[in-house]
């Protein structure tokens, strides 16, 4: 956990709307697990004010531009352009200066060795699957159910199936995979049984109803949520989700930046449709 | 004038407030810094002037339902609703991590009546460790008979009062700046015992989402903070100054070290950080190399001389 | 809903406000408009809902010494003092170009005591083409026994019912929003016979050069405007519409058409627009566009559908 | 007077800390005059707000990238580095968007033809004068008296001398030109006598060391002034200077941007001080 001023390796459009930013990271592979996030300084500017919150998607080494040199260690982000940071993300370049903080939160737990891992991603809530694939795919068969509303929602499944992981994909329009949400394919594969725990990002509808489908067959489940974020440390308690056992008389609130973002199901309250506006993961924009 | 020539004579920043000595004036602004431990992994706690922790009431608070935060235009409104974990915990879980540090520690604390107050200013008043007690009348979310506690002086005399009597360290109490004339709820808390006053608190504002036209906030109104606030806070800091003889801690907006000289010059003792806390977890160690640099370049060899230095 | 694949529907835009009919409800805010002249090279002004001139007195008022303005973050300060020709040049001199256009001309005016209010009122009542008076009771540069009028409810009734003696043209009270409780003051002015009521008025802030530790404007204290202030505009309007049975016009920041409509939300009739006019002398007719294009994205036939419509 | 969307052509730095740039500007070489401004949009944000004032240095063509284009109009500025706007305007691309209103304000009259014209320039308080040069130079004799602190504040001086300028260099530290302040030359020519009108802008005593010069030699003067503006149209009257005959019962405030920036020296009220806070005209800094 460090503020670390450091500049863009590269900041490409990898489908409309959605960018993948490479970012110079040192110590980011020892440091970053699976889950983790970054907060993220867009530009010196008192406007936008909060620094925005991101997935790492992955952290890697590169090449040095000079052989002498160790390799460069960087960190992956995908953003989909939602509103005014992400509209300024946009615009960045190799070598302009940005700020993250990080990594933050606390990660996936990789379950039980050997037993199947079932993925599931909504949009650009497929983002911290990916480091929990990497790990996954070394001691379990891993599957994914990835959704969107369209194909162009459907982002680095490719990269998903290199790892060896078996990807299902599937469109509210149909553009591309099977038509409809990604929870059929993902009940069905419940329904046929077997020892497994299910991980699951996306827009707040999706998790809400993986939650249920988990529920009824006695799956366990982790998430990972959003929230709004300004601190990102613990310090502003603006982030808090429900807890497990929550009511009006004995509220239980929970940081999403420190307890979170990856909560095992079962640690919170669904009784209630979920009160945090959960920002624009995924295809719920 | 500090010859730069000679050998590099470091500016003395040392200031008091209501008898504690700080190494500096500065120091976060309470709800901005959770209990200290959450900045610690990026900033040395020693290097601050001082302490300030999140509010407490004599119960933990659960807080207010969510979207409790929301950006606007360089500022951010809240409504967390004072979520804390209470008094009693705080001092057997959190206090024990802030000793180790040799920084004082002030304790913000509020209550929903006056004798909550009261009680809650009792319980800290022996514990080791506490160098202050700030007071919280000005919270938008603490409504009292419908009214904010710090809006009416009477209530002010009355509440500051009663807390006095419970408490023999130093007493800082905080003012909110939606009031008519801030110098009548200065003097009314002056009067009533306070050593020290600090300002401002967030002012109330409200943002709407013109796609639902849900209030941005569940709690429909909320407290705005950020760089936006500073030109309100730096005139009430100044209202303040001329009306009261305690000294005053000034804070709202405050980024880098040319936000908090304002503070300064016109007249408060320290300065305190909020929502840059949340920009930048290192916000206030930039802040002090800051404030060392324009010193050294402005030939200012105490801080002290800065204070009230307004050329009017 | 507007069929869009059908011929496009234009949206509604007319709104009334104290028996005025705008044609849409968007103006400018006094003081950032001049005499309409300024800006009739860069905006039709029959398209605007109305036009809202610099604030007049009785006599001409040279206004404040220099400097009279200041940046501040995502905002402005100012303390012109209200420099302004005085009505009698106004009716001979500026009307006339004013009365070309087809568009409600709204007359800001202030005095310096409760009969200046009055005469300059009665001087604009007789004259063709003034379609509203708004009575600026609100400027912290005013001040009357030390204390700006608009924060004291006797005094905003005693001179609003002054006021409304002397003419019979729809009257607007634009109300400070430095005030402890706004739905008192607006109450007050409603009672004493307001048409309609504005706001907001400036926050009153204060900005200090750290170099020369001299204030950045003459006056020491000015009015803070511009997008920083405009949460704690939503909510005083907010606040307003509750309080009162007359109509409200909105202002505060307002840059942008999703900006405007946040205060039509919670319930303003009309808006304003002051300080944007300075960054963008075209920002209305901008605004105008993209108000349409919300409708029509929406499926909104008649603006008044949004009016008030905030979910809660 | 027009509100242009535009984009920049070039932006260049021309001297430690002064910028050179270049933009498109359709109609300006019909439109503007010597001693005319713009207000310039730094970028679409709401930080900076307000616009920056900025003199035309000159208005010219260029040829169109396409041969069958007509050319290109364009007016070029020259900023120094002061504060947070023009920090931004130096990262400015060829290609970038900006936004400049303009032509505002009034421009120098331009005197008898035949009698020669004297040119007082402090720092960037020369770009006015530019365009003042180009016309004078058609029907007198022109002389520029140009000064700075050091010689990185000596600019554009070559390109007065293309005009046909007689110009004379001092700096404060003697970097370049004769050692001292600019109104010691100035002096000098006017004792020589004879029928002339001066022109000067720079940093506010420089203004005034001239303008009590000029007034001592009963020579006319032009003054161009700096004030701090919002909107650069008449309607904030944030940028007034005093009026001669000022006094607080007869108060007589002038708007620069409407009236000005360029004011006939009679016209101005020399009494006290100024107290206008004009920016960072030239070397004042
Ligand atoms: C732990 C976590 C991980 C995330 N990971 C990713 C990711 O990998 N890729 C991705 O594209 N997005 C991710 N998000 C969401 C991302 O933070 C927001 O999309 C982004 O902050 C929007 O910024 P903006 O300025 O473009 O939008 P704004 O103009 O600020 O707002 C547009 C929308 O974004 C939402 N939003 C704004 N600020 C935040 C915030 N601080 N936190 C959450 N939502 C916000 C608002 O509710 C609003 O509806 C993550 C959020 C969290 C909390
Ligand atoms: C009519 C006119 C013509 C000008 N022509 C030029 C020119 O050709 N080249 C040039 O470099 N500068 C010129 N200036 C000055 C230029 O406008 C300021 O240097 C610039 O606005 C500073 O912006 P900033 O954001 O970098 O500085 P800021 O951070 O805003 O302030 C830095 C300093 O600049 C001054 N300043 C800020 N805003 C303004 C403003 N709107 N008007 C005047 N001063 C201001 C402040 O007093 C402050 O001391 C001119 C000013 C005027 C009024
Ligand atoms: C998220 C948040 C929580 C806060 N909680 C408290 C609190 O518990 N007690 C208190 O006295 N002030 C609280 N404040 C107010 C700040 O201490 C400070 O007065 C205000 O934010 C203005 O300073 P700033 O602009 O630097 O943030 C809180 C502010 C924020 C933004
Ligand atoms: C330079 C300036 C001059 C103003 N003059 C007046 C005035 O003469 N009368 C008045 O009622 N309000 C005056 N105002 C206040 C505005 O009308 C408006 O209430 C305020 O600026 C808030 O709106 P904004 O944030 O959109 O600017 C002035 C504001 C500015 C910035
Ligand atoms: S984002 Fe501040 S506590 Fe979680
Ligand atoms: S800059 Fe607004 S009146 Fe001159």
């Amino acid at each position: 956990m460090k503020n670390l001023k450091t500049v863009v390796l590269s900041n490409q459009e990898i489908s409309p709307g959605y960018y993948r930013m490479r970012i110079l990271a040192p110590d980011y592979t020892r440091l970053a697990k699976a889950g983790q996030f970054i907060m993220f300084r867009v530009q010196r500017s008192l406007l936008p004010l909060l620094r925005r919150p991101f997935g790492i998607f992955r952290t890697g080494f590169m090449p040095a531009d000079c052989e002498t040199m160790p390799p460069k260690e960087f960190i992956e982000i995908i953003y989909k352009v939602v509103g005014g940071g992400t509209e300024i993300m946009r615009e960045l370049h190799h070598g302009d200066s940005v700020e993250i903080l990080g990594p933050l939160g606390n990660g996936f737990e990789f379950g039980e060795p050997g037993e199947e891992k079932v993925l599931v991603g909504g949009g650009i809530g497929l983002v911290p699957l990916y480091m929990l694939a990497e790990k996954l795919v070394e001691e379990s068969r891993v599957r994914l159910y990835m959704g969107g509303r369209t194909r162009d929602d459907i982002i680095t499944v490719t990269e998903f199936e290199r790892l060896g992981v078996r990807t299902h994909v599937s469109t509210e329009d149909g553009s591309v995979g099977d038509t409809g949400l990604v929870t059929v394919g993902l009940e069905k594969k419940l329904q046929e049984g077997g020892k497994m725990t299910v991980y699951a990002c996306g827009p707040m509808p999706m998790i809400e109803a993986v939650e249920k489908i988990c529920r009824r067959y006695g799956v366990p489940l982790q998430v990972s949520l959003e929230a709004l974020m300004a601190c990102g440390v613990g310090a502003c308690l603006g982030c808090v989700v429900k807890g497990a056992g929550h009511s009006d008389s004995t509220p239980s609130y929970l940081c999403t930046c420190k307890v979170g973002p990856v909560f095992d199901a079962k640690k919170l309250d669904w009784g209630n449709s979920p009160e945090q506006s959960v920002g624009n993961c995924g295809g719920c924009q | 004038m500090i010859k730069r020539k000679d050998k590099i004579i470091r500016p003395k920043m040392e200031v008091e407030i209501a008898g504690i000595k700080l190494r500096n004036p500065i120091m976060p602004a309470s709800g901005t810094f959770g209990y200290g431990e959450e900045f610690a992994p990026y900033l040395d706690l020693n290097s601050l002037g001082a302490i300030v922790t999140k509010g407490l009431s004599l119960n933990a608070k659960a807080g207010n339902r969510t979207p409790r935060i929301c950006e606007t235009v360089s500022g951010m409104l809240n409504a967390i609703g004072l979520q804390n974990v209470g008094v009693d915990v705080f001092i057997k879980h959190k206090m024990p991590f802030l000793e180790q540090f040799d920084t004082p520690v002030i304790v913000n604390f509020f209550g929903n009546t006056q004798d909550e107050y009261a009680e809650v200013a009792a319980r800290l008043d022996g514990v080791p460790g506490v160098a202050a007690l700030e007071m919280n009348i000005s919270c938008p979310n603490v409504k009292h008979g419908g009214i904010v506690f710090g809006t009416d002086p009477k209530a002010i005399h009355e509440v500051v009062s009663q807390v006095r009597k419970k408490t023999s360290k130093p007493l800082i109490v905080k003012l909110t700046p939606n009031v008519t004339d801030i110098q009548v709820t200065a003097r009314a808390a002056e009067e009533a015992g306070a050593d020290a006053l600090s300002l401002i608190n967030t002012l109330t504002g409200m943002a709407v989402d013109v796609k639902t036209r849900k209030p941005r906030l569940a709690n429909t109104i909320g407290g705005l903070s950020g760089p936006a606030i500073r030109p309100v806070a730096v005139r009430l800091v100044h209202q303040v100054v001329q009306a009261v003889s305690v000294p005053v801690i000034g804070m709202g907006g405050i980024t880098r070290a040319v936000d908090a000289l304002e503070f300064l010059i016109v007249g408060a003792k320290a300065v305190q950080v909020g929502t840059a806390n949340f920009v930048d977890p290192t916000a206030m160690s930039t802040i002090l190399d800051e404030l060392e640099e324009f010193c050294l370049t402005e030939g200012i060899e105490d801080i002290n001389d800065i204070i009230g230095s307004l050329v009017v």
